[in-house]
């Protein structure tokens, strides 16, 4: 196995008392799709945001290409143009079109040439399915049309990595589905990929390796999806499974 | 009603009105600057300056502002400060509408979901500039109903501007009422050129707070 | 709120001109007369540190309530502003304004004047080393004047150019002036006379100027009966030296003392 | 002379006369406010009806209050209502009416936008329980428009307080107003003068607002949860 | 099959242009469990409503125990006593504690017996294991709580039937399970109840029969959910299902 875009070594958390992250330790390779499931509270959330720099770790290190980014001193600018983030919801601009919205970094950040810029942007939106929306204000998509903007927005830096954190629990079932047809395509395409999610048969049907997290530690790894939902190697990946399950 | 003293009196209210607008508006505009650098010293909880700013705001926002230009018009010449009244009308105003835009503004920013910050940093957006291009923004509209109530009665305040020799419309009718007698008209007239200025005013507040609000903003 | 304090309040008493009875029979029956006065314009009418009603106007209210009513503390006081002394006559809400109202034409058309019992003149303070001697020299420069008063009126009718600068309270009108907020002062010069008195460093450069005016007592338009019994009042206290002794009393330690009676009374 | 100015506060009645003035001024505001808070919790009712026409009467209510200054309405009723009626009213019972009939207005803007801003799943909960119109005012939106209107609403009090600076035109002699007779009697042994008897009044205020505007931020930060 | 508790008789609902329900025809029998699914906007949530007179319908008729409730004159205070109504969120009243919660309506609107009616509330609380919550604020809860508290809340009038509309659409994984546990518990108590879900596996396992809506008709009634789930009869349905479905 080629060596891995993303190296977390391990990695401590904490806010106050409660321990978020405990000795984490996950590598992610170039073009693979790790899916992190667990309890609402265990972590997963918090895993992302340290990757992001959104929150200092206390311990353990993040490696991005081989280069440790956990540390002061980081560029966060340069970093966070590699990773692209997508968050649950409200994380469009309110006040800026689609076009704006995903050419800001691009522009602001990266200072690319505004045609240049754009033209990449159409095209982007006409592969989720939107380039008629690009003139459009935020509050004027479906939740599902907003979340597929917030996918292209993340994409316009070219990030070597997508972190996607739950963006489909604020919607309805068919835009769930849009949403998550956008994401199965970047994975077809070998876009590397670190998702949170509760749709399990997603999970399944996405993932190259899956997470399972318990109060901030993670309990289980499988490379085989299919078989881990089927039947967990542990105890407790067990029981969360089941709440997925009736009768 | 004296028809004929309205006339001959409508170039009085005439040239109170522009006084209004001109004091006025010059205290607005340096009242929302302070109001602006003050409410993002407070969102971003900056400390010492935080603490001063907060003393400024309840000072400013529990006196009346009539007191206030006493002490700027009559108190400061006690030592040795000579300003002109319609500069101590422009700095009084500025004095108590800073911190009224102050907590308009502030209210804006914090309304701003936290996530918005977080996305603009995740793209690489510095902190300057997230603020510029995201926060702002959206903290202007989401504040501007009370921003514009706030130039409202702004505007009305400057009603006591004549406790320090500036003829605001007030003034003018109350001038009038003790000199000639015409109580009917004076307060006619203020009535009618309060209405000729806040009226548009007021239109045109709306009309951009319904603007901001198609615009995109909130959900 | 309204109608249930829309019944006449005793202490306000009943509208003037009830056809049958005059005024002055209603301020019998109340056994007290209602009176406007300043409470702010030492040393006509003030309130002192007592919060008592003191001055010049004040003393000869007294002595009207004395005479009319056989004590002089059956005064009801209003204090009024230069802006609503009309109002009060016009709407009843008070007797008899004493808050040094000059006669003017205007005025006359809306209320009815007794006879006088004071006289002004208009007259310009300004500072030493920079004398006003003449309105002409005040073209271009700010006049400072009080809010209200005849001063103010005679400018704006007269010296529509000249620029005024007017200002609500006596103390502030003065103020004005030492902070050398305006070139000089115009006002009633018997104010004038007792400020330079106090403040060296100011000359009264302009005595009088305009009309001499006079000051006297009003009642509401049409209240001849009370207006006849205030005339001869008033004559009968100039006769009498009372209004002389009330000058003595108020005014003269007030002015400085070059001021010559004759100059303010009306009967001297 | 400076250092002795302070001396003029204790002259005579001059204290006690400025804190007699101060009373007129709390007297009339509080009665106005508390006035204004039950009168403004109808009106602001009234002003989220679906009936278009209490709608737009209950909007121009409120536009004229904004537009018309509290001066022009004090000086109307005052001197009005008896130069057209010949009924007199005591001042301080206009003073209270018309600072009542502006505070209700503001009042009622204040209660309109936070019951709009209640959720209307709130609304139908309570009716899909069975309450009656009024029940579910009562127990369910009152209770929670409370809430919210409390900040806005003890701001509106200071304003009202602030305000009553303009009572002297109808011949109430407030704090401000004694403040100018003491002023006008000792300027001559106190140059000073000024500079005491605004300084106390500038502090009297902020004594009476100060606690309020606290209160307020207390129960904004208590509320938010 | 004895008479129906519930009967939409050509039911019609329009708002403004938009026609919401066309010609619904339902019958609800004692206790049976009816589920309605079908895409966003197809008229789920309005069809609840119209029963529970929160919206007027513009023709035909609905029947509560025979009697017409959708006519002028309907005596609205009895027939929400025989109609338990819970919504997706933002249910409870915030400013009351849980037990004063749902203590308002046997109190205020059926003027029961404090002590009576309070024993019954915390039995209730007790059976949806929250019992120690009785005196909390909602806020003090997790929306999973909330969403229990909501249950006993119209359960507390002892209705006839109860109305499900969507109540774990903004839960997480477990909090929809610790809801959806409640009212399976409910349907093995005979209790009769209209669902509107998004939960197809929930759906599959509690129904006595599936309601497929769209764009405000109804498509296809089914008495054999395990079988609607594997293969509907009908075109529309199965595309729907499949958005279901991964890969
Ligand atoms: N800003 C914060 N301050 C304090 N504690 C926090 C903060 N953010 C998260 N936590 C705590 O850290 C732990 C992990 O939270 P995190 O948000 O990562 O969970 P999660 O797995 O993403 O849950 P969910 O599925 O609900 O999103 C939780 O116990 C949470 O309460
Ligand atoms: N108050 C309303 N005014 C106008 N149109 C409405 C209103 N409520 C609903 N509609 C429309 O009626 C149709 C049915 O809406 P309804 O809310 O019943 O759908 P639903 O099936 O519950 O959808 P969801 O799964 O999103 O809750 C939709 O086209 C909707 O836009
Ligand atoms: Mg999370
Ligand atoms: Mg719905």
């Amino acid at each position: 196995m080629e060596s891995p875009i993303l190296t977390l070594k391990h990695v401590n958390k904490y806010y106050g008392e409660t321990q978020a992250l405990a000795d984490i330790q996950l590598d992610v390779a170039k073009g693979e799709v790790v899916t992190i499931i667990g309890q609402s509270g265990c972590g997963k959330s918090t895993a992302l945001r340290c990757i992001n720099g959104l929150e200092e770790i206390q311990s353990g290190s993040i490696l991005l290409d081989g280069k440790e980014i956990a540390a002061a001193g980081t560029n966060w600018k340069e970093v966070r143009q590699k990773i692209g983030m997508v968050f649950q919801k409200y994380d469009l601009f309110p006040h800026m079109t689609v076009l704006d919205n995903v050419l800001l970094a691009p522009l602001k950040v990266q200072k690319r040439k505004k045609d240049e810029a754009a033209e990449e942007a159409i095209a982007l939106l006409k592969r989720v399915g939107l380039e008629d929306k690009a003139h459009s204000f935020p509050r004027q998509l479906s939740g599902g049309q907003q979340q597929r903007v917030a996918i292209v927005r993340a994409l316009m830096t070219h990030p070597e990595i997508m972190l996607f954190d739950e963006v489909t629990a604020a919607l309805d079932p068919e835009m769930i589905r849009e949403v998550l047809n956008v994401i199965l395509d970047l994975a077809k395409d070998g876009m590397t990929m670190l998702i949170v999610t509760h749709e399990m048969a997603f999970a399944e049907a996405v993932s190259d390796k899956i997470v399972f997290m318990e109060k901030g530690n993670i309990v289980e790894i499988s490379d085989d999806p299919k078989a881990f939902f089927k039947q967990p190697q542990s105890q407790r990946a067990n029981e969360f499974i089941n709440t997925f399950r009736f009768q | 009603m004296d028809l004929d003293f309205i006339r001959k009196a409508i170039p009085m209210y005439q040239e109170a009105a522009f006084l209004v607008l001109r004091l006025g508006g010059i205290g607005i505009i340096f009242a929302f600057i302070i109001g602006l650098i003050i409410s993002i010293v407070r969102y971003y909880k900056l400390p010492v300056l935080s603490q001063v700013f907060e003393g400024y705001i309840e000072l400013s926002r529990n006196t009346p502002l009539m007191i206030q230009l006493f002490v700027l018009y009559f108190g400061l010449p006690q030592v040795g400060i000579h300003l002109s009244a319609e500069v101590c009308g422009i700095l009084g105003l500025t004095f108590l509408g800073g911190s009224y835009f102050a907590e308009a503004i502030r209210g804006g920013l914090e309304s701003v979901p936290n996530i918005q910050m977080e996305s603009a940093s995740s793209l690489g957006l510095s902190n300057t500039q997230t603020f510029l291009y995201v926060i702002f923004p959206q903290a202007i509209a989401n504040s501007f109903p009370s921003i514009g109530a706030n130039i409202i009665f702004l505007l009305k305040e400057t009603s006591v501007f004549s406790a320090i020799a500036l003829s605001d419309l007030v003034f003018v009718a109350k001038d009038i009422m003790g000199l000639y007698y015409k109580t009917n008209e004076a307060l006619f007239l203020m009535v009618t050129t309060y209405l000729v200025f806040l009226l548009p005013i007021s239109l045109l507040i709306h009309f951009i707070e319904r603007r901001l609000r198609f615009a995109g903003f909130g959900n | 709120a309204c109608g249930a304090g829309a019944t006449s309040d005793s202490s306000e008493g009943s509208v003037a001109n009830i056809e049958d009875k005059t005024t002055v029979d209603t301020i019998k029956e109340n056994d007290v007369i209602r009176i406007g006065v300043f409470g702010d314009k030492p040393p006509f009418s003030y309130v002192d540190a007592n919060g008592d009603n003191q001055g010049f106007d004040v003393e000869i209210s007294k002595q009207i309530a004395e005479d009319l009513l056989g004590d002089s503390s059956k005064i009801e006081w209003v204090i009024t502003e230069a802006a609503n002394r009309v109002e009060y006559l016009e709407t009843g809400k008070v007797d008899l304004m004493m808050a040094n109202f000059t006669v003017t034409p205007e005025r006359a058309e809306v209320v009815d004047f007794a006879n006088p019992y004071m006289k002004v003149s208009i007259g310009i303070v300004s500072p030493e080393g920079d004398v006003i001697t003449d309105v002409s020299q005040l073209e271009g420069k700010q006049l400072i004047v009080n809010k209200g008063t005849t001063a103010e009126a005679y400018f704006r009718e007269n010296y529509p150019d000249i620029e005024l600068l007017v200002y609500e309270q006596n103390t502030e009108t003065f103020q004005a002036l030492l902070d050398g907020r305006g070139a000089a002062l115009a006002h009633d010069n018997t104010l004038i006379f007792g400020w330079i008195k106090e403040n060296p460093g100011f000359v009264a450069g302009v005595e009088a100027i305009g009309n001499e005016d006079t000051i006297a007592p009003a009642v509401a338009k049409g209240d001849t009966a009370l207006l006849e019994w205030v005339n001869e009042e008033i004559d009968t206290l100039n006769e009498t030296g009372f209004i002389a002794e009330a000058y003595k009393k108020t005014l003269a330690p007030a002015f400085s003392s070059d001021i010559d009676p004759a100059s303010v009374l009306i009967n001297q | 002379m400076q250092d002795s100015g302070i001396n003029i506060l204790f002259e005579g009645q001059n204290l006690q006369r400025i804190l007699d003035g101060l009373e007129q001024t709390i007297f009339i505001a509080i009665l106005s406010v508390v006035l204004s808070f039950i009168l403004g919790l109808l009106v602001g009712m009234l002003m989220t009806s679906r009936n278009i026409v209490v709608r737009f009467v209950t909007r121009f209510y409120l536009e004229v209050v904004r537009i018309v200054p509290v001066l022009v309405m004090l000086y109307i009723l005052y001197f009005g209502i008896t130069r057209w009626t010949g009924i007199h009213i005591d001042n301080r019972v206009i003073a209270i009416f018309v600072f009542t009939f502006w505070g209700t207005a503001e009042m009622a803007d204040i209660v309109r936008a936070s019951v709009t801003s209640i959720p209307k799943i709130q609304w139908e909960s309570g009716q899909a329980l069975g309450l009656s119109a009024g029940q579910l005012y009562v127990y369910v939106i009152i209770p929670q428009t409370v809430r919210r209107i409390i900040p806005p609403a003890i701001n509106l009090a200071t304003r009202m307080v602030k305000t009553t600076a303009l009572l002297p035109l109808i011949g109430i002699i407030e704090v401000i107003k004694v403040g100018q007779q003491v002023i006008e009697v000792s300027v001559k042994d106190y140059p000073s003068a000024s500079f005491w008897i605004y300084g106390l009044i500038f502090l009297l205020y902020f004594i009476v607002c100060y606690p309020l505007s606290k209160l307020s931020k207390k129960l904004e930060s208590k509320w938010q949860e």
